[in-house]
């Protein structure tokens, strides 16, 4: 049970600090998975609308049970409410919203992401094929794409690679990515160090790593989740 | 005044073997329920299912997947479904998956005459494969082709005998598109109205692309039931 | 005055016999000019939806002066009403509607018609071009195209030619022909006569058609205008 | 919450010289009458105007000819004006004519981020002269691109303060699809409302396309005033 409560403060952690890169004024898809639950954490005195795949611009909290309409869903298929002033539109539409550049930014979960910005995280060969949904789509259409996920995977080997060796769901698409352990971001010169978690050490991080890591001048601590 | 069905037997009595059919809804919701069971009934085989998701093992177009109807499946998402895992497994069933936006934009386009466009998902992907990439304001995309069907199943709130169509909240999903995209369009309707009932400014599938309607009562199950404790 | 009632009577008698065109339960465009008048004779009895490009599916009679809304016109920037069960779009749905060949019927008027089905309808070089507006689109847009024009220009030369000299607004677009003297349609074998007004004979049309015409074995009688 | 302004003059203000602006409507209808005078009196120059028509001689786009503030015109038809003709033949002013179902597809197309499309119109025409011409099942099409602007200024029936649009009958036409190709849209609504005041499932415009709006009287000039006589 202890390594439950883990990771459940280690989810919230993440999603605490994804939360940081919206801002009053932001549309926003937030991907299946973790990245919902960033939603929980959106500061009450920003103004956010949160844009869903299946045709929803404006995501309100979970439905009380008396609220429930089964033609209201998000993209991971839960019911949800419409917030006020929301609209609803067809799917051409809705992927018209995101391919045309007009979400401000995009967080997604990851598997493998590389150091020039590619990003898998929808099929391991040999396992089933589930399918991509909109992923491969969202990856190319906002203003910033953010990767949630774990530094590292269960056996703790590198998530965070020089080259995916996933199926890829986008070609340098990746702007920023934020684990447990670190904030990184995707630049000209190389995957760059911006935060690191409290309890590990920059060395960590880079053994932890397999991509080359610049260390940002002004490296700064990561929020903790308390 | 389009052809109102008498059943859903004869909504769907003119699909034959080999047909490609589009069925509108996101999961199970906006599926065209009763639309769907009648092609079940009516037991036609090979079919080609262009959808976004192939519904769950015991509705919507996982029936006609148990009941191995399908040939092929074209969609984005079909995690949701046991049977589908063990047909692609087993060799019985072919599965073409398409990014979602790019399966939305196909239909679109093959509804609207548009043969063929340019779009960046899935460059440098799997998807990628045997496609035509081009460079655009330094920028690479991939051509993708429009989708067009034989029939396209669709599910709509309210349906006037027009053929005017008004879909509810996330149901709308893939509906208007698939309605514009199939060669004979079928709507199974919650409500079907008179002409002018209807606001002429808020109907979303103008009634030109729908051949025929049906009444049909839905039961809508839902796949993630999500809801805040009462405070 | 006597030319002006001439006119006005030969614009009724194509108009009438264009009218004949539309089936009960057809999707129409009609161009501007001449084909819109074609919506004055539709019988009664028919049951036909007009397109109009510019957003209207079901076009209306023309309003009594208390009914006129400036934000209800037809493409030929007319004032117009809706027909009940009316749906209102915008211009890509619209030309999504003409593109994708959901239209049954298109009549159109003409400058030159080819044999091959070649129309030109929109320029004349030395002249100023005011644009092709929606015609382009709506000859590929259609199950069928009709053009209703004169037999010949006023001074007497033939508009239905072997090829057409003015740029082109469609190439092998057309598929049926019809005048104040004839009626033809294109086919594979080339353009075939299938009906001639009263007061023709066969040898006056084909002088007065630069295209080679086929005589068809079944050629009737086109309805006067009486 | 977008930006509200409090007059036509700030709404324009931003927009400077050499600007690409896309202006809503067909002929008269669904124009944005006072942000076309608050342009004229910025006397703005060099603009390159995206819009299907350009007004007449005293109303709507007309008056930016006028003034000489277009360098390039894009659109379908330019029948209504005499200034405009003038000074196409003087050499003052550059045009592009396009169909009008491509225009709207590639207004649509650059909203959506698509690069490119292939149509059938214009094939074989004046209008496919240096453009790729690509058979798709035996048909003949042409390759056109996506168009974007610096601005786009539309004309809705009422907003709201999140910038979702509803449009008013046959005044929607290129609206939606400029509102959407624009990097900054400015919005003028016969009525500004209050964020659920508008049915959700009857939007045209989605707000996340509109950068800031405004109230505005129109006057709703008729082209083509035509009617019944009353019996």
């Amino acid at each position: 049970m202890a390594v439950q409560k883990d990771k459940a403060a280690i989810r919230e952690m993440i999603a605490r600090r994804a939360e940081q890169e919206i801002k009053s004024g932001y549309y926003v898809n937030l991907g299946i998975g973790m990245p919902t639950m960033v939603a929980n954490y959106i500061q009450p005195d920003k103004e956010v609308v949160l844009q869903s795949e299946n045709g929803l611009l404006g995501i309100g909290r979970s439905p009380y049970e008396h609220e429930v309409d089964p033609d209201l869903i998000n993209a991971g298929k839960e019911t949800v409410t419409a917030s006020v002033g929301a609209a609803y539109c067809d799917s051409a539409e809705s992927f018209a919203m995101i391919r045309g550049e007009h979400l401000d930014l995009a967080i997604l979960g990851g598997m493998e992401v590389a150091e020039n910005g590619d990003l898998a995280n929808w099929m391991i060969p040999g396992k089933m094929i589930k399918g991509m949904g909109g992923a491969m789509d969202i990856v190319h259409g906002s203003k910033k794409v953010v990767i949630i996920m774990d530094h590292v995977n269960k056996h703790g080997d590198p998530k965070i690679l020089k080259e995916c060796k996933l199926p890829l769901t986008g070609k340098g698409v990746v702007d920023r990515i934020i684990t447990d352990r670190a904030v990184m971001d995707v630049t000209d010169e190389g995957l760059k160090l911006v935060e690191i978690a409290e309890g590990w050490t920059v060395d960590e991080i880079k053994e932890q790593t397999e991509a080359e890591l610049i260390i940002s001048d002004e490296l700064l601590k990561m929020p903790s989740s308390k | 005044m389009k052809q109102i069905y008498s059943s859903f037997h004869e909504a769907v009595k003119d699909i034959k073997d080999h047909s490609t059919i589009m069925v509108g809804g996101f999961g199970l919701v906006g599926i065209p329920e009763n639309l769907i069971l009648a092609l079940v009934e009516s037991n036609v085989k090979h079919l080609t299912v262009i959808s976004n998701n192939c519904g769950v093992d015991d509705w919507g177009l996982g029936l006609l997947l148990k009941n191995k109807q399908i040939d092929k499946m074209i969609g984005s998402y079909v995690g949701e479904n046991k049977e589908f895992e063990r047909q692609v497994l087993a060799g019985e069933l072919e599965v073409e998956l398409t990014p979602q936006g790019t399966l939305a934009e196909k239909i679109r386009a093959g509804g609207a005459g548009i043969p063929a466009f340019y779009t960046p998902a899935g460059v440098g992907t799997p998807i990628a494969e045997g496609k035509e990439v081009r460079t655009f304001n330094g920028k690479e995309y991939l051509l993708q082709e429009g989708l067009t069907a034989d029939f396209s199943l669709v599910r709509a709130f309210r349906g006037d005998r027009h053929g005017n169509l008004v879909y509810n909240k996330t149901a709308r999903n893939f509906n208007p598109m698939m309605a514009a995209a199939g060669a004979v369009t079928i709507a199974e309707v919650e409500e079907l109205v008179e002409p002018g009932e209807l606001e002429a400014d808020a109907i979303h599938t103008p009634g030109i692309y729908v051949q025929g309607l049906i009444e049909g009562q839905q039961e809508k199950r839902i796949e993630r039931y999500t809801v805040k404790a009462e405070a």
